[in-house]
C-alpha cells in the first residue's frame, strides 16, 4: 500500500477536521478562520462542514478570546484557538500562564482546560521585528502548559490531533515556511503524542537537535558536514513540553559534542533549557562540548541582508558543528549547494 | 421556605461565615489572604436567588459569598481557606480561588478582570448546546478599567450569550476611588455603547436585585436575547484584604460607610422576617458554621506528594 | 498656497507615492509586506492639516499616509522601504515601523491598537509640561475591538488628555467585516461613554475633516478641554496588503467600493483648482516621487555590522 | 565616618526621590503608588513632594499604562512605572515586548525608551498561583531590556538610579521577603550599573549563584556548608540583563562546580541560562559539575506545607551543593539553625 503524501498545511486541516468529524465537542476560532485566506489554507472548509457554530471569526481581542477559550473548555468544549502569528500571543499571557497552565493545580485537579493554542512564526519577507518571534520558551517556562512545534505534515496532524485529545492546554507551534513542505500524511487519524524525540539522521561525530524550521537547517546541515568527512546525527524534539531529554541525552552520550539550533533567542531560551538538561543529565558520565545558535540577539531587522543574518543557516549551522568537533575555528564555511536551499518566500506576506 | 427566608438565610450565613473568618484570623490558622465581603452580601445573594442550580458562576478573590450564594460547599470552602487537603482546591487554591463544580461555581482568580471572558466563554457552550441555562459573571468596578472587560463584553452581545454581568460596585479598588479612575462613573453606560442593555441598582436591595436578575436570566435563557449588565451599588466595610477595618487610613471616611451601615441588608431582611423564623433560621446556620470550621480545624494538611499531583489532568 | 492647493499636494503626492509603490512592488525591490492607504489619503492629509509643525503623531502599519501628510521624509520613506540604510529607520523598520522624529512623526507598529496608549502617554508629558501642543492618534476599525483602545481612552479622559483620537474606519480588519467584530458598529458611542466628546465624518471630506480636526486641537492645546474623538468613514481600494485588488477574494463586492471610487477625494479637490495650478503641483510632485525612487534606488544596504547596532541606545 | 543603615524600601524610595530632584523629567505611576500603603513604603512621600503630575495612581489597565510610559518616554520624560506583582506584567507582555524593547532598533537608534518597570515578588503566607511568579526570564530571553534585580538596600538604591538613568527599558526586580531587610544605604546618590556580579563569600568548593530572594538562603546555606567544611563561593548578579558571565565563569573555573538558585522555574529560566552560559564558556578548560535549583515545576500551593516544598531554602540548598561536591548523594540535610530562617511574613497580605 502505497503512502499517502501532503503538505503541512494538509496535515494541520486534516487534524482539525478529523477530530471535528469525531468529537462534537471540538470548535475552532480566531481571527480570520473563516476568511477567504483560510489562515494559508489550514482551516479551508471547516465553516462550510460545520458551522458557524462551530467555527467562527473573531473581533480582534486576543486577551478576552483567549479566556473565552478556557471559559468554553470549562463548559466541555475543546477550542482550538488560531493566531497567525506568535507574536500576537503576547496579549493573551496573561490568560496562558495566569489561568490556563494554572487552573487544574489550582482548583485542586477539579477542572481540566483542554484548550489548543495554534500561532505561527513569521520569518523572511521582511517580517521584521513584530512578526518573526518564535517564543515558544515562555510556554516551556510555565508548568501546565505543553508545547508541540512539529516540522512535517506527519507530526503536524498526529501532534494537532494528540493536542486536541490532551486534556491540558496545548500550544503548537507552526512555522510559516514549513507549511509548504510535503511528505507522507497517513490519512487515518493518528496522534504524535509528547515523549519521543526523532532521530532523523545518525552520526557519530556530533548531535544537532533543530527545532521548528531549525530543523530544516540542521537536515541541509548535515548534508554540508557530510561532504567534509562530518557525520551528524540530527534530532527533532517534536514535542517541547514535555521534553525528551533521555533521547536527546541518548545521542549526546554517544557523540560527545550537541549543537542546539534554535528558531528564537538562545538567552533563556528552548537551547538553554536542552544544554543545560544534557549537561546536567550526563555529568560525570560523558565530557560533553554544546554550542547554542539561534536568532542574533538583536531585534529582527527587515532588510534583507541584515535579515538573512539573523537567523542561522544550514552553512552557519554546519560551519559551528565542524569547529565543536575539531575543537578549534577552523574558519570553513560550506559553499552554497543547489540542494539545499530553502524554497523562497516571497511576499507580500 | 418564603423568598424573604431564603434570602435572610443566606444573608446570614454569609455574613457570619465571614465573620468567623475574621475572628480566628489572627490566630494564624488561616495562613493565606482573606478578601471579605461583609456589607456587600446581598449582592451576591440577590443574584444567585435569580439562578438554578444547573447555571454557572463566576467570580473573583473576593468570592466568599458568591461562592455561598450559589450553593458552594461550606465545609469545603473553611478547609480551603485552612489549606487543609479536605478543601475545595485541596488547599492549593486558597480563599482567592474558590471553586466547586458541582455547585456551578467556577473559577475564582486574584487578577482582576480574568474570570469575565471565562463567564463568556462558558455561556458560548452553553449556546451551541442549545442549553436553557446562564451563566453569572461578577466582578468589581475596578475590573471595569480593564481592557479584558470591553473585548469580553463586546464578544458577548456580537454573539448574543447568555451571561449576565454584574458589576459589584463599592466605588473602590483597593483605596483608590472609582473617580480617581474614570472620568464619567457610569459604567452602565459602557456596557450599553457595546449594546448590552443594562442598569443599576442603587440600595444593594437583595428583592430588587433578584427581580431584575430573574427577569433578564429568564429572558436569556436558551434563546437570542443576548447579555444583560447589571451595576449593583453597595458597601465594603472591612480593609481591602485581612479581617479588620481601615478607616484610619485616610483614604475613606467612616461617615462615607455610616449609610451603608445603617441599611444593612442583613438587619433589614431580618426584620421582614417572624422571630420565630429568624431564630430558627440563625439556629441552624450557626450550627453549621461550627460544624463547617471544627471540619476544617480536624482535618488532614495534604501530603507532602500533593505538590506534585495536579499540574497535569493525567490521561484517563 | 490655499488650503484646497495644500490638501490637493498632500493628496495627489500620497496617491502617487503609492502607486509606484505598488508599481515596482513586482519587481522585488521592495522586499517587505506594505498595507497600502490608497483610496484612504484624504483621512490622514485632513488631520494634519489642522496640525503644527510641533504636534505628535502617531500611526500603524498602515501610515505611509499619515508619514507624508504629517511631513515625514519621503526619500527616507522610499529608502525604508527598499530596506536601505538611508531610509528613516536604516532599514531596520521598514514599510510597517515609518518614524520620523523631526516631523513629529512616532511609532508605527505593526500590533494592532499597540500605539494608541503611547499617543496617551506622549499627551501626558505635553500637558506636564504645558506645551501648547497636540497628539494625533490614528487608528483602524479593526484597532476598536482590542482592550488597550478602552484603557487608553479612558486614562486620557481622565487625565484631561490634548489627543485627538482619529478611528480610520473602512469597515475592514483584513478581511472581516465591523458587523461580523463588532454588535453596535457605533464607535462614537464608545468613545462618549469614557467621557470622550466624538464625531463621525461620513464621505472622508478632506476640509471637513480638517476644519473639525483644527477645532478640536485648537481647543484643548494647552488646557483642560481633554480629549476629542473623530470617526472617520473611509474605504481601502487595495488589497488589505500588497499592491493588488482583492475584490475577487469574495469577501466584499466591488458595488461597495465604487461609490467611495466615484467620490474620490483626490479627483474631487483637483476640480476645485485652477488647471495650471493643479498641473504646476502634479509636476512637482512627479519630480520629488522620481527623485526620492531614484534615491532609494541608488543608496547603498545597511552594512552587516549593522545587524548589532541600536539594541540598545548607548550612553552618551 | 560612619556608615548609614536602612531598609531595602529606604533605598528604593530614595532613589526615586533624588532621581526626580534631580531631574524634572522623571515621573512616578502605577496603581497604588499614591495610596496611604504606598507600595509597601517605597513611594511614600513622593506625591507630597513633586504633585499629583508626577506622581499619580492609575486606573487598572496595565497595558495601556505601559503604553502610556513609553509615549512619555518618546517625549522625553523618564517614567518610573509601579506594579504590586509581577504577575500583572502578563498582561504587559506585548507592550514590554514587542515594543519597549524593539523600538530603539526597529526605528533605526531614532528613538530611545528610558521606562523603568518596577514589579514585586510575593512569597509565602498563602500567595499562591498568581501572587508569586519570578517571570524575570521572560524580559531576559528578549534583546533590547534590562533586568536588575537588587538582593541589599545598597544596590536597591543603585541599580533603581542607574535604572532610572539608564536610556533604555529597565525591569526591576524586587522580591517582597528583601523590602525589611537592612544593611549600609549610602545617602548621597551612586549608581549600580550592569555588568559586574558580586562575590559575597569566597570559597574554593563551590559556586553558589543566588538570584534575587534566593541570594539570602544561598547566603544561609553557604553557613550551613561551613558547618561540614565545604567552601562555598556565594555569588550576587545583581543585573540579570546583561549578566556577568565572564565573573561568575571566574569563580566556577576555581570551584569547578556550579549551583544556580533561582527564584522563579528553571525550565527555560534564568538558571539555565546561567548554567549553560558558563559550561559554553569553560568547557575545554575546566570539567564543571552543576546543578540548578529553584521553584518546584509546579504552580505554587498556598496552604503552608507544601508552599514550604515549593521553594528552595538554606538547607536543601546546601544539601544540594554538598552532594555536587561529594559527587553522590549524601542523604545530609543540616539541620534547622536559629541563625539562618527568614523572618517570618504575616499576612493579610
Ligand atoms: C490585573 C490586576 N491588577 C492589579 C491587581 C491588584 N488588585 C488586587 S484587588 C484590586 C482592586 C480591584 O477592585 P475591584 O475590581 O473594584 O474589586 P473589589 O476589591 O472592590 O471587590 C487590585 C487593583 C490585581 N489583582 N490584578
Ligand atoms: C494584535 C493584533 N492582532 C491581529 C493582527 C493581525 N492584523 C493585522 S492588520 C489587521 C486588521 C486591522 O484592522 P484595522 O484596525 O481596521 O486597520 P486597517 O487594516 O483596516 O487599516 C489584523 C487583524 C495584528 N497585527 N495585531
Ligand atoms: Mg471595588
Ligand atoms: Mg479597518
Amino acid at each position: 500500500m502505497s503512502e499517502r503524501d501532503g503538505s503541512y498545511v494538509d496535515g494541520l486541516r486534516e487534524a482539525v477536521l478529523q477530530e471535528m468529524e469525531r468529537d462534537p465537542s471540538v470548535v475552532c476560532f480566531g481571527l480570520d478562520v473563516d476568511d477567504p485566506k483560510a489562515i494559508q489554507g489550514t482551516t479551508r472548509g471547516l465553516v462550510e462542514k460545520f458551522g458557524q457554530g462551530r467555527v467562527f471569526g473573531t473581533p480582534l481581542a486576543e486577551d478576552a478570546m483567549t479566556g473565552v477559550a478556557i471559559g468554553m473548555a470549562l463548559a466541555g468544549l475543546r477550542p482550538v484557538h488560531v493566531h497567525i502569528r506568535m507574536d500576537f500571543l503576547l496579549l493573551a499571557m496573561n490568560q496562558l500562564v495566569n489561568i490556563a497552565a494554572k487552573s487544574s493545580y489550582m482548583y485542586g485537579g477539579s477542572v481540566s482546560v483542554p484548550i489548543v493554542v495554534r500561532s505561527m512564526i513569521g520569518k523572511s519577507w521582511g517580517q521584521g521585528a513584530q512578526h518573526s518571534q518564535g517564543l515558544y520558551s515562555y510556554f516551556m517556562h510555565v508548568p501546565g502548559l505543553k508545547v508541540a512545534a512539529p516540522t512535517n505534515p506527519h507530526d503536524a496532524k498526529g501532534c494537532m490531533i494528540a493536542a486536541i485529545r490532551d486534556d491540558n492546554p496545548v500550544m503548537m507551534v507552526e512555522h510559516r515556511l514549513l507549511y509548504p513542505h510535503r511528505g507522507p500524511l497517513p490519512e487515518a487519524p493518528y496522534e504524535v503524542r509528547p515523549g519521543r524525540a526523532r532521530v532523523l539522521a545518525q552520526g557519530g561525530d556530533v548531535t544537532l537537535v533543530g527545532i521548528s524550521h531549525a530543523l530544516a537547517e540542521c537536515l541541509r546541515a548535515q548534508r554540508h558536514l557530510a561532504d567534509v568527512g562530518v557525520a551528524a546525527e540530527v534530532i527533532d524534539p517534536i514535542w517541547l513540553a514535555p521534553l525528551d531529554v533521555d533521547g536527546i541525552a541518548a545521542s549526546v552520550a554517544k557523540t560527545g559534542r550537541l549543537v542546539v539550533v534554535d528558531n528564537g533567542w538562545t538567552t533563556c531560551g528552548a537551547s538553554a533549557e536542552i544544554a543545560s538538561a544534557v549537561l546536567e543529565k550526563l555529568q560525570g558520565q560523558r565530557d560533553v562540548r554544546v554550542r547554542r545558535l539561534g536568532f542574533a540577539n538583536t531585534t529582527c531587522p527587515p532588510t534583507p541582508g541584515l535579515e538573512a543574518l539573523f537567523y542561522p543557516s544550514a552553512r552557519t549551522i554546519a560551519a559551528a558543528a565542524r569547529d565543536l568537533v575539531e575543537g578549534r575555528a577552523t574558519g570553513w564555511l560550506p559553499a552554497e549547494r543547489a540542494d539545499a536551499v530553502e524554497i523562497e518566500f516571497r511576499g507580500p506576506f | 421556605m418564603s423568598e424573604a427566608a431564603r434570602i435572610y438565610r443566606q444573608l446570614y450565613r454569609i455574613r457570619r461565615v465571614e465573620e468567623e473568618v475574621a475572628r480566628v484570623y489572627p490566630t494564624d490558622v488561616i495562613k493565606s489572604p482573606v478578601h471579605l465581603s461583609i456589607g456587600q452580601e446581598s449582592v451576591s445573594v440577590g443574584l444567585c436567588e435569580a439562578l438554578r442550580p444547573e447555571d454557572a458562576a463566576f467570580g473573583t478573590y473576593r468570592s466568599h459569598a458568591l461562592y455561598l450564594a450559589k450553593g458552594g460547599n461550606l465545609r469545603a470552602m473553611i478547609a480551603e481557606l485552612y489549606g487543609k487537603a479536605t478543601g475545595c482546591a485541596k488547599g492549593k487554591g486558597g480563599s482567592m480561588h474558590l471553586v466547586d463544580v458541582a455547585a456551578g461555581m467556577f473559577g475564582a482568580s486574584a487578577v482582576v478582570g480574568t474570570t469575565i471572558p471565562h463567564a463568556v466563554g462558558y455561556a458560548y457552550a452553553v449556546k451551541l448546546r442549545r442549553e436553557p441555562r446562564v451563566v453569572l459573571c461578577v466582578f468589581g468596578d475596578g475590573a471595569t478599567d480593564e481592557g479584558v472587560f470591553y473585548e469580553s463584553l463586546n464578544f458577548a452581545a456580537l454573539k448574543r450569550l447568555p451571561v449576565l454581568f454584574a458589576c459589584e460596585n463599592n466605588r473602590y479598588a483597593i483605596h483608590t476611588h472609582q473617580r480617581l479612575r474614570q472620568h464619567l462613573p457610569e459604567i452602565c453606560a459602557r456596557a450599553a455603547a457595546l449594546g448590552i442593555p443594562s442598569e443599576r441598582i442603587e440600595d444593594a436591595d437583595p428583592f430588587a436585585i433578584a427581580a431584575r436578575a430573574r427577569a433578564a436570566a429568564d429572558a436569556m435563557r436558551g434563546g437570542d436575547a443576548g447579555p444583560f449588565f447589571l451595576e449593583c451599588m453597595t458597601y465594603r466595610w472591612k480593609e481591602h484584604v485581612g479581617p479588620g477595618e481601615d478607616y484610619a487610613l485616610g483614604y475613606r471616611e467612616r461617615s462615607e460607610a455610616e449609610p451603608w451601615i445603617h441599611g444593612d441588608q442583613v438587619a433589614k431582611v431580618a426584620a421582614q422576617l417572624p422571630p420565630d423564623e429568624r431564630a430558627r433560621i440563625e439556629e441552624a446556620v450557626e450550627a453549621e458554621i461550627a460544624d463547617a470550621f471544627a471540619f476544617a480545624e480536624k482535618s488532614p494538611f495534604p501530603d507532602d506528594a500533593e505538590l506534585w499531583t495536579d499540574v497535569f489532568r493525567e490521561a484517563p
